[in-house]
């Protein structure tokens, strides 16, 4: 491991290894560390420069506890499927969905970009392009990115404002990046479900960004 | 030294059996294990219609394991012939895991998956599919499916038994039924609650718990059944993540040994435990089939 | 908010249990924790006559938790009178945890101590000591023994149930005979084998397996006899660690929570997991009586 | 953790931690780390100088893998009865049952010394104060300590050792620092149960040091 960094609040890490591989925007590794948690937990690539791959983590689960004292960190992976390149995207992430929004944002072109977290802690650890907005609770993401004439969007955050955001843009060309609880981050063990319009779905396999018409937020 | 275990005519290169589910059907497994390196490869449960598989969430992480509630998602046994059979693994032993309600979905999948596979293995005992308990519950019923598919198949004939109920009365029934093998076990029932809610996290409120937190249990269950039982052979499973816990199968009973939830987390370690397996043969001067049970008789020379 | 519960008159004054055993009878305990910091206290077993307790080793090391066959070592009830009793907590709920073979053990034993103990605990399911299988196992005689406890005391009856037989059964014939508590649970029946000896660890193969690695297991038990008993007290008992889990037992239906192993391993931490639990309800708004069974409801509103 | 040096055979290493307490030969420290195992394991003090405490492990277990990982280790202790400090005593110590017996020497006055172990690379690891005698294998402690004709000894080391040395010096005034796996460490959990002339004993609370004479080596 090369570095932990917290926000002010505790409440989100940038954990930063060394990694020679590619990776790109909307894939995820398997995390662990020598010493636990036994099952891998999935992360998005937050960014990947300079043989340094980075994860942003939103804190109090098991796998903090691990990264916090152990020496190194096991990765597993990319897995999952890159998002699209859209033009002219509008991007929308809330908290720890910003990894990936954070990702493609550095990779690809975007006309714009709406972050929210909850207070200035969060933009202190993370970074932010220009071109973007950030919002601060009570303000959200939603009440800035309705106001934008964009047609392709992808969007990233909370399963709460997936679903607001599914319906606010219901008539654009929506992405959003999913999230479902992983066994094996690779297709066999059918964990990671969704329900979409052609059935059952794997976030690691098929997706984890899918088109908004495409899947059912209310079957999670 | 040698690793072989021949059962009911089927000779296993090693002790160690893929279980049914967590490595799915093999197509995507398989691109990390060849099908040489292992015994045996056991196919997620197939059952005769499609079933679509439980609300997610499917997982929730539990310490040193998993709790999984998928609830037998499979396309069912008409796409399992088509788009399944074509791809599963050449050159291991292929145990095709039947699941159903009724003795009739079992004979039938039984007949029909004949051709297929070297074994095949009935499950009594998904802890998620069924509203009620585990069909291994009820004696009756497990007897009835046995028969029937003891009627309908020569393959040797698997029953993989449920831990949360007496193993040994299980292997009893199944045994007296047909079953050539028992599996022990399925995984363990187990629930997990949301403090910030105020609910269960699955929304069938329990499921299944795997991992190494939870092979004494079962390492235990292996023991009974074997003492029962001797010339019973037994796949024991679950937990294992290491050459030493396939060899504290076998000297508590176990003839064949599983692995599910690491097999699912990490296929490119299994060679390694195989490997594994083979220096400690080495270094012990025994055959593993030597091993197999050696705790009842007093445990090594 | 209140952390208070009260049952059959008993009050609490916090939901905490130290669980019988790996406290023992609390003299070295409450060098680290005050009486007053803890709901109740359960006396380590006793029994009519002094037990020597198993051979070692008594305790094998399993992933998060542990493996224990310490066979009810105990002084046996004339010198616990004599020399525990006097040395008994006070300022906190006592309860004494009663073993034995026959209805008469358990009755007398329930008489002498009746004037020590706030509550008596009839433990029907430890791992180690009879040579099949655990008392609980018997419904007829569990029913004998429980009733004749009940004829012999006043006192509150908690009666402590196996986590390897079926929960439900064991809550309807333990109530039916007179119990106002259920305990869910002891500790499970687990193994280990040595590779090096091919030999079970513990000389009586099985133990009693104890730790964070079995609280999915206990929960979902602690769930069931909650549905099917919907005003029965339990305590739920396995693997609690932290404040989270004490409110999951609640959520899944324990009005008492029961600490072993961890008060074992760190008796320190225990009123920081008091403290916890306090934070949480703070936060939530709500009494812990009123957490108890939650899930049942739906949850929080 | 201050410090991990392994024997050049990987078979042992000391474990070097601040500390400011006290603590003497014989007595025993519960250890682990933040991220495991669970359940403590009990290691005697090898050294305790200038507020740093060293264990000396034999490695392979559980306890490793962790230590290997985690940059703290949690210490809880001292537990245990220090060892009687004897007349001219002759002390001897097999494997890692040098710990306390090392401890003890740096601490008293003793008459002479034999240390047992299987190569060379473990007292390339231990320090071995003057007057004492090392042994290899296929050379044992005992093949030396039989000549001996010291009253005093105290012996440390694996079981089989433990019962020779039981039986040749049946006629002295011996002591056995006694090793069984440990609950809880305090005498509250009877895990760690020996057994005596007067009964069920245990290491933790009445021990680790009993007397050769009063102890019943084959119960185990
Ligand atoms: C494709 C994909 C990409 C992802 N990318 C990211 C990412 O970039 N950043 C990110 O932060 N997350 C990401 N996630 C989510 C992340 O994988 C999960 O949150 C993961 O489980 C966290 O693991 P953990 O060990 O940190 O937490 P866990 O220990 O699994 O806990 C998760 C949360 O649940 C809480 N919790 C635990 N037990 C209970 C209980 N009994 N009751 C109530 N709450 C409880 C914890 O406090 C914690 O907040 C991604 C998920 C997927 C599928
Ligand atoms: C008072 C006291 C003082 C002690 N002092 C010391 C000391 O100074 N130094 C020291 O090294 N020890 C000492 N010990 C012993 C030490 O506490 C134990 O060896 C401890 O359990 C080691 O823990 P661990 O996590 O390292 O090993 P564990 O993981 O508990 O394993 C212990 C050993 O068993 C082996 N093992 C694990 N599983 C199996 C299996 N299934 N089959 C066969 N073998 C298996 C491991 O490879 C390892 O060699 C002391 C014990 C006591 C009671
Ligand atoms: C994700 C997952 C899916 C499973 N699916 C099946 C299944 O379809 N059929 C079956 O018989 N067992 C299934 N099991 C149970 C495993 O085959 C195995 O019995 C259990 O996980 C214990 O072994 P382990 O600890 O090695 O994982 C599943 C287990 C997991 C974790
Ligand atoms: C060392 C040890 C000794 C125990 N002794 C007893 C006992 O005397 N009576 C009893 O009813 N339960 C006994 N138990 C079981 C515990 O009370 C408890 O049911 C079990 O350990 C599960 O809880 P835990 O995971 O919090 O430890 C013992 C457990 C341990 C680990
Ligand atoms: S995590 Fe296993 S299928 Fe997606
Ligand atoms: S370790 Fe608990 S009594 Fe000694």
């Amino acid at each position: 491991m090369k570095d932990l960094t917290y926000s002010k609040d505790d409440e989100f890490l940038l954990v930063t290894i060394s990694y020679d591989g590619e990776a790109y925007p909307g894939q995820f590794f398997m995390v662990k560390t020598p010493v636990g948690p036994y099952a891998p937990r999935p992360f998005s690539a937050y960014d990947l420069k300079k043989g340094e791959l980075i994860f942003l983590i939103k804190t109090g689960g098991e796998l903090e506890r691990f990264l916090k004292n152990s020496h190194k960190v096991l990765i597993n992976g990319p897995f999952g499927n890159p998002m699209p390149i859209l033009n002219h995207p509008l991007l929308l992430a809330g908290g720890a969905g910003y990894a990936p929004i954070h990702f493609y944002a550095k990779r690809y072109d975007f006309s714009e970009m709406v972050v929210g977290a909850r207070n200035e802690s969060f933009f202190e650890l993370v970074d932010v392009p220009n071109r973007s907005v950030i919002t601060l609770e009570p303000t959200t993401v939603l009440d800035v990115a309705k106001l934008s004439p964009l047609k392709n969007v992808i969007a990233c955050g909370p399963m709460p404002m997936m679903r607001k955001t599914a319906k606010i843009f219901k008539d654009r060309n929506l992405y959003l990046v999913m999230e479902e609880k992983m066994g094996c981050g690779r297709g066999m063990c059918e964990g990671c479900a969704i329900m979409t319009k052609s059935g059952v779905k794997f976030v690691c396999k098929d997706g984890p960004t899918f088109l908004a018409s495409e899947v059912d937020l209310e079957w999670t | 030294m040698d690793m072989k275990i021949k059962i009911k005519g089927v000779e296993f290169r090693n002790p160690i059996i893929i279980a049914s589910g967590p490595a799915g059907f093999g197509e995507e497994f398989f691109k990390y294990v060849l099908p040489s390196e292992i015994g045996g490869f056991t196919t997620k449960t197939v059952t005769l219609s499609p079933k679509e598989g439980n609300a997610p969430p499917r997982i929730v992480y539990v310490k040193d394991g998993i709790l999984n509630s998928i609830g037998l998602q499979n396309p069912g046994i008409e796409a399992f012939e088509s788009k399944v059979v074509p791809n599963l693994p050449n050159g291991t032993t292929r145990i095709i895991s039947i699941g159903g309600d009724s003795p009739n979905d079992f004979s039938e999948l039984a007949r029909r998956i004949e051709s297929f596979c070297d074994m095949l293995e009935i499950n009594l005992s998904c802890p998620n599919v069924h509203s009620h308990d585990v069909i291994a519950a009820d004696e009756e019923l497990s007897k009835d499916i046995v028969t029937a598919c003891r009627e309908s198949t020569n393959k040797p004939i698997i029953v993989k038994i449920s831990p949360d109920l007496d193993v040994v009365e299980q292997s009893r029934v199944v045994v007296e039924s047909g079953a050539d093998i028992v599996n022990i076990a399925n995984s363990l029932r187990g629930a997990k609650f949301n403090v910030e809610t105020g609910q269960a996290f699955l929304k069938r409120i329990s499921g299944g718990v795997s991992g190494p937190a939870f092979m004494p249990i079962i390492l235990w269950k292996v023991y009974q059944v074997k003492e029962a039982f001797p010339s019973l052979p037994i796949i024991g499973l679950g937990g294992v993540t290491c050459s030493r816990d396939v060899v504290e199968y076998a000297i508590a009973g176990a003839s064949l040994v599983g692995i599910g939830t690491e097999a699912m987390i990490n296929p490119t370690g299994i060679p390694k435990i195989v490997k594994g397996i083979a220096e400690f043969l080495e270094q012990k001067n025994v055959n593993f089939k030597d091993v197999v049970g050696i705790s009842h008789k007093g445990g090594f020379k």
